[in-house]
């Protein structure tokens, strides 16, 4: 197994299109690592850089002590899983898990029952003489798997791989990859659009908007303290609370409300100044009476969120959200307090966490 | 509801039935004709008569030209499928400075080259290549001709395959070469398919190449043998010629009913993006 | 970027040792590779179609016949031939009744009755189809001198089927109706390669996209506007540019009707026939197989224009 | 077939006895000849083909060793429409390649020569050209057909006549003679009309019209237009919108505007056939053909349409002009003549052994050879018809009464076109043009071909 290392990497598309602009990344061996964004940001093709399918302009890709840049994919030692799997629909299942062993030249029967202890590992054993055609969608990707767990190589590369797949499938579909990532050590890169996708299982994640890296951290410092306001705005199932403001004194004044100022802000403000105003709708404590540093407002929506509510509340024409837990939600119209946890609050200023 | 139901059931079903006496009727005098023992223009219940069969079996070249018919098509067809898969697949692949000019070039000359007028250039460039009398002369002459709209018409094939399919197996670590083998010729099979059976054909109905570039008798293919079977003053022999008409037709007919079944007979191929 | 580039064996050929880059597309090909896999069709298309078709150009230019004198000493005749050709009625003729022959049999019989078959069969699987399908097929693939017998016996006058089958004995199809014979043979001839180009590329329209525009209570031809053609515009192209093409050369008609009577079926490709190979006329049949050409590219270009522009 | 075996086989033994006795001097060099005719075992002139693989070649390889010469001839059969032999052929000589010995159609000669496809045979063999011993057998006007600007291009290997055929059976019903010969067209047409009346389909078929192609001159314009005085050339200078050409024309009307013919059927691209089969079946009345009609379509044997009582049934007469004394030369009766040449390839690697092959397949035995077993025709040789044609009352007539009389067309370059346009203008007749119109139409078309009004004799 081998780290990943990127250095400076830069693509520029012909036309002057600019996808991946000097980053630097280090994956560390055994890492799951998750490339999170939304779409056009530069996370699939970042990934295939580092498969080789696109060349860098500039810059440097590491496989173990290897540098790769040049080296053709085949010749990188990784192994990748599409987004449609890529599976070959004219070979069975067997044929299409012993391909990368075909290609090393593997004899006949010894890759063929290497194919059957990989499919036999992943539950597909019934099914090693089906055509992809004749799988289903949580089939074909279990057989992608197999098949880049067949190569033995020193880093799997996974391209949304669990985005053709319906809601409930892929919830278990995220629970087995991470399960079998740890069993298998090997480093893994995983492109996804999907934030809980990400947190849910990777080691760490990097994410990404135009061509650079916003914030790489493990998935709670991420979700916790997003280093701006476009991961903060972009990771978190309800969207974090980024409310303009000023700084008065020693404290905020946000919504037209007066709040205090978070623990992490604590003397770095200067008086008069204006910031963004973060919280997570989960880091609100919410009542009916008012308190002291609350946003108060009148209750707009109240939308179910299963074990609890999601409160919107119309504050001074500004829109403030809080998640209110089972039993005490609101009536439409009444008036709401929610108040922020200061060590949970956060401050941007110029888009930028202080 | 059901009503416009039964409607549309019952105009499918005429649409159908039309389309299908339209593509029957002409063929009905291949049919009959061969098994009437005196057959004209018109088409009669047979008398199941096999004399003109032998006839035809004790033609000094009839049969024989439909070998000469098969090794001139098939070998035209595997030519053109590989070198138009080839051609095709790189230019569909790589983008190479002008080449949608270049197809659409070549794809107009090929018009000439089909046609009466360019019997002369060929005919001397088989002459100074010494090509003539040659099956393999006449192979690359008529690939030649096809190539354009084979090579157009397989780009198109390879255009509409995913690309992921050759990116994995290249992150795998296959040659190109072995991705071709591997990956692209299967998922456009039946893209090849047709094209070998559109190219077999165009070579099997082929006379005029054929007849200048082959003058040994026992070289020529059925095309040119069916010209033959008139008399000195133009006449049609009815007897021979619809008889020898279904001969030759029928080894096209099982070429595509084989391949189709072997291969999927269908442009772009059964793989569902 | 002074990086060390290590290579594996199999890319040796590719990777000199100044460069740090490979080729990028799907399979790695490069443009070398590439070009080494289109040389062998290049090199045969060059020597068997380019160079004749340029000679045919050439010989455009010449009033070089079969035989007699100008069979021995060719002369270069510049552009007489093409002034010949404009200022002869048959030619003009023959140009007009190609236009009606490619837009009546290609245009609207092979691409009309293709997408017809191909829509109605669209869902449609089993023996039906299969039947369909099949009989289409082998009115293309079934050898011209063959098919064009069978439609002479067809449409004979006195013991033609259709005749026969219509109640019209004596009606001359051929005399009083030639283009629309021809026309419905080429159509008959050769719609199944419009009917499989469609059926593929029917299949390739998400099935969604059509149910929506059911469900926005479109109707059938406000689907096939607005959710499929959208989709199979490329293969129209493909399909229209090919099929124009192929019928503009096609000289089958001429096993039928030899043009007659009195030229009214006498299609550019017959036209050359006759004056290349009958009167051996061949420098003016190669300058009208170039004109042929060039109304080929005008085609072509329209058809671009049409198609392309929308994208 | 059995007895020919048995002779080939006598003449190998014989001569393999000879070969064996002086075998020191032979087995050097093989000369290896080829000959091509349009002629193929199984299709067209199938029983020419026989004859030239079965007969020829190993009668002739015989003959030379027991010249002491080791000589192997293959024959490159072919049997496809004239055009396209034409066109093979002369892609063939001038890339300098085809068989030695080739077959040729009389008109062509012109525009052969010309191109310098084929070379006057003194120039290939020398003296032996015109010393050749058949020379005398052959009528002066079928040697004609093989000379080009007064040389010998090729040896003449047969000619052939026309004449009107008519069905006795009908003229019965109509109350003509049986042994009708009109001297006038009116007559030929006073006969239509009567078999017109008589409830004929129809009276009379002279072919017309394009669809036809040649077949319409030969058998159409060309012998009418003998008929009322006129030639489409003559001395070099072509002849324009005359009177003959108008006459013939008209009679053309006369015919099919007149309800006396079928002028559908001249358009019809099998129409030829048609008539062929159509005079079979007793549909029509007179028509007009050369001997082929006689000998390859309604012959009971193996004709196209064969009719099982043609002896009974079929009369013919000579073609009238179009009154007595009008026609060419002054006759009162026409034809026209067409025929094929044999002749060497200039390309030949051995002309002499090729003109010795060529006159080998003119000799009386190989024409008496050809022409047995039902395939008799007029060869070009005196002394065999008079042998040959004894049995064969319509070719005795032919060459007897038709031949004296007859006419060739023009044998010059650009003959087919000018052939092209005639038909066009009797096209122009049988569709409802007036002759004088489709005369001048005809006139303004050959100034075109032939290069200006200069070549043209006025009307």
């Amino acid at each position: 197994m081998a780290a990943i290392e990127l250095r400076g990497l830069t693509k520029v598309y012909p036309g002057g299109v600019k996808a991946l602009d000097a980053l630097d990344l280090d994956i560390p061996d055994g890492e799951f690592f998750a490339l999170l964004g939304p779409s056009g940001c530069g996370k699939t093709t970042l990934l295939r850089t580092i498969a080789g399918l696109e060349i860098a302009t500039g810059g440097a890709v590491v496989i173990g002590d290897r540098d790769v840049t040049g080296v053709q994919p085949g010749g990188r030692d990784v192994a990748m899983v599409f987004q449609d799997y890529a599976l070959f629909p004219h070979m069975d299942v067997t044929e299409n898990i012993a391909y990368p062993l075909r290609i090393k030249k593997v004899a006949k029967s010894a890759r063929r029952a290497k194919a059957v202890e990989v499919g036999t590992r992943l539950g597909l054993e019934h099914l090693m003489d089906r055509r992809p055609g004749q799988l289903s969608g949580g089939q074909q990707q279990r057989v992608a798997l197999a098949r880049v767990m067949a190569t033995q190589a020193q880093a799997f590369l996974f391209d949304e791989p669990l985005s053709n797949l319906d809601a409930r499938l892929r919830l278990e579909a995220r629970t087995f990859l991470k399960k079998l990532q740890r069993e298998l050590g090997v480093t893994t890169v995983f492109v996804t659009h999907d934030q809980a996708e990400a947190l849910a299982m990777a080691d760490r994640m990097a994410v990404m908007e135009s061509g650079h890296i916003r914030q790489i951290g493990t998935p709670a410092e991420v979700f916790q303290r997003p280093a701006n306001t476009f991961v903060a705005g972009f990771i978190g199932s309800t969207p974090m609370n980024l409310l303009d403001g000023a700084v008065r004194g020693d404290t905020l004044d946000v919504a037209g409300c007066k709040v205090g100022v978070p623990s992490s802000a604590e003397g770095r403000l200067s008086d008069g100044e204006k910031i963004v105003y973060g919280v997570r709708p989960e880091y609100m404590s919410y009542s009916a009476e008012p308190a002291e540093g609350a946003l108060g407002g009148k209750v707009a929506i109240v939308e179910n969120l299963g074990a609890s509510h999601l409160v919107t509340l119309d504050v001074n024409d500004v829109i403030v959200q809080a998640v209110v837990p089972e039993g005490s939600e609101p009536s439409l119209g009444d008036d709401g307090y929610a108040v922020p946890r200061r060590d949970r609050a956060l401050v941007y200023r110029d888009g930028e966490l202080v | 509801m059901t009503a416009r139901f039964v409607a549309g059931r019952i105009g499918f079903y005429t649409l159908i039935a039309v389309l299908l006496a339209f593509f029957t009727i002409p063929l009905l005098w291949l049919a009959t004709a061969p098994f009437t023992s005196d057959p004209t223009y018109e088409v009669g219940v047979p008398d199941f008569t096999w004399e003109n069969f032998q006839a035809v079996a004790e033609h000094p070249y009839a049969l024989p030209s439909l070998y000469n018919s098969l090794v001139l098509s098939v070998g035209t067809a595997l030519l053109v499928v590989a070198m138009a898969a080839l051609a095709a697949y790189a230019l569909s692949r790589v983008r190479l400075p002008g080449r949608d000019a270049l197809l659409y070039a070549l794809l107009l000359l090929s018009s000439i080259i089909t046609g009466t007028a360019a019997m002369v250039p060929l005919f001397q460039l088989a002459v100074e290549l010494n090509l003539i009398d040659s099956h393999l002369g006449l192979i690359l002459i008529l690939t030649g001709g096809l190539l354009p709209a084979a090579i157009f018409m397989m780009k198109d094939f390879m255009d509409s395959t995913p690309k992921s399919y050759e990116e994995s197996a290249r992150v795998f670590g296959a040659s190109p070469l072995q991705i071709v083998r591997h990956v692209v010729v299967p998922l456009v099979r039946p893209g090849l398919a047709t094209i070998g059976v559109w190219a077999v054909a165009n070579v099997w109905g082929n006379f005029l190449m054929p007849y200048l570039l082959l003058s040994d008798v026992e070289k020529q293919p059925a095309a040119v043998i069916t010209y033959t079977l008139y008399t000195e003053g133009g006449q049609a022999n009815l007897r021979m010629l619809s008889t020898f008409g279904l001969l030759y037709s029928v080894p096209v007919v099982l070429m595509y009913l084989f391949v189709s079944k072997k291969y999927g007979f269908r442009f772009h191929g059964g793989i569902k993006r | 970027m002074a990086q060390a580039t290590s290579s594996p064996p199999e890319t040796l050929d590719e990777d000199a040792p100044a460069r740090r880059s490979y080729s990028s597309d799907a399979a790695g090909l490069g443009r070398l590779r590439a070009g080494v896999f289109v040389a062998p069709a290049l090199l045969l298309i060059a020597a068997f179609l380019v160079f004749p078709a340029l000679w045919v150009l050439y010989l455009g230019l010449t009033n070089y016949r079969l035989t007699g004198i100008a069979a021995a000493e060719p002369q270069f005749v510049g552009l007489d031939n093409f002034i010949d050709a404009v200022s002869n009625p048959v030619f003009w003729n023959s140009t007009w009744l190609t236009v009606q022959f490619v837009l009546g049999s290609a245009v609207i019989g092979q691409v009309g009755l293709g997408f017809t078959i191909a829509w109605l069969l669209r869902d449609r699987r089993g023996p039906l189809k299969r039947l369909v399908e099949g009989l289409v097929i082998l009115a293309w693939i079934l050898p011209s001198a063959v098919v064009s017998f069978l439609w002479v016996a067809l449409l004979d006058r006195d013991g033609g089927t259709l005749n026969a089958l219509l109640g019209l004995p004596g009606f001359a199809w051929l005399l009083d109706h030639p283009m629309l014979s021809i026309i419905i043979f080429n159509t008959w001839r050769g719609t199944a390669f419009s009917m499989m180009l469609y059926g593929a590329a029917l299949g390739n329209v998400p099935p969604s996209h059509l149910e929506s525009a059911r469900l926005a209570g479109a109707s059938g031809w406000q689907q096939l506007r607005d959710v499929v053609f959208p989709h199979i515009r490329g293969h129209i192209l493909t399909n229209l540019l090919l099929i124009s093409l192929w019928t503009f050369n096609d000289f089958t008609p001429f096993m039928i009707t030899a043009g007659g009577p009195d030229g009214k079926s006498e299609i550019l490709a017959v036209h050359v026939y006759k004056v290349a190979l009958q009167s051996g006329e061949l420098g003016y049949g190669a300058a009208v197989s170039t004109v042929i050409l060039l109304i080929n590219l005008v085609v072509a270009v329209f058809y671009l224009r049409l198609l392309r522009s929308k994208k | 077939m059995a007895l020919r075996k048995v002779a080939a086989v006598i003449a190998v033994v014989g001569i393999g006895l000879t070969a064996c006795g002086q075998s020191s001097g032979g087995g050097g060099d093989t000369i290896e000849l080829t000959i091509a005719q349009n002629a193929i075992a199984g299709g067209k002139n199938a029983a020419a083909a026989n004859f030239v693989a079965n007969w020829v070649v190993p009668q002739f390889e015989a003959a030379q060793k027991a010249k002491g010469k080791d000589v192997k001839v293959k024959f490159v059969p072919s049997g496809v429409d004239d055009e396209q032999y034409k066109t093979k052929l002369s892609l063939d000589l001038k890339s300098g390649k085809g068989a030695d010995v080739i077959d040729i159609d009389g008109i062509w000669a012109g525009e052969f020569a010309e191109a310098g496809y084929i070379k006057p045979l003194a120039d290939l063999v020398g003296a032996e050209a015109d010393g050749w011993s058949g020379w005398a057998q052959i009528p002066e006007s079928v040697q004609g057909l093989a000379t080009y600007n007064g040389k010998k291009y090729a040896l003449p290997i047969g000619t052939d006549g026309r004449v009107l055929y008519f069905n006795k059976t009908l003229f019965q019903k109509a109350g003509l003679p049986a042994d009708w010969q009109p001297k006038s067209w009116q007559e030929v047409l006073d006969a239509g009309t009567k078999l017109k009346s008589a409830g004929v389909p129809v009276p009379i078929q002279i072919n017309a019209g394009t669809a036809m192609g040649e077949a319409t001159s030969m058998q159409g314009v060309l012998p009418l237009l003998a008929g009322a005085g006129g030639e489409v050339q003559k001395d070099g200078k072509w002849t324009g919108a005359s009177q003959p050409l108008k006459d013939a024309l008209g009679l053309y009307q006369k015919i099919y505007g007149g309800g006396l013919g079928d002028p559908q059927l001249q358009q019809e691209a099998k129409g030829r056939d048609k008539s062929f089969q159509q005079f079979a079946e007793g549909k029509i009345g007179i028509l007009m053909e050369g001997d082929y009609f006689w000998r390859g379509v309604i012959n009971p044997k193996d004709g196209v349409a064969p009719m099982a009582d043609r002896d009974q049934t079929v009369g013919y007469a000579l073609i009238p002009a179009m009154e007595p004394g009008k026609g060419i030369r002054g006759q009162d009766f026409v034809s026209m003549s067409g025929g094929a040449l044999r002749t060497i390839n200039p390309n030949s690697k051995h002309p002499k052994e090729a003109f010795e092959l060529l006159t080998f397949t003119l000799s009386p035995e190989a024409l008496k050879e050809e022409t047995k077993g039902g395939n008799v025709r007029i060869t070009p040789r005196t002394d065999v018809n008079k042998e040959i044609l004894a049995g064969e009352p319509l070719l005795t007539f032919i060459s007897d009464k038709v031949l004296p009389l007859t006419a060739f067309r023009p044998p010059v370059a650009v003959y087919p076109q000018v052939s092209v346009a005639l038909q066009e203008a009797t096209a122009a007749v049988a569709g409802g043009t007036a002759p004088d119109q489709a005369a001048a139409a005809y006139q303004k078309k050959l100034e075109g071909i032939v290069g200006g009004a200069g070549n043209i004799i006025a009307p």
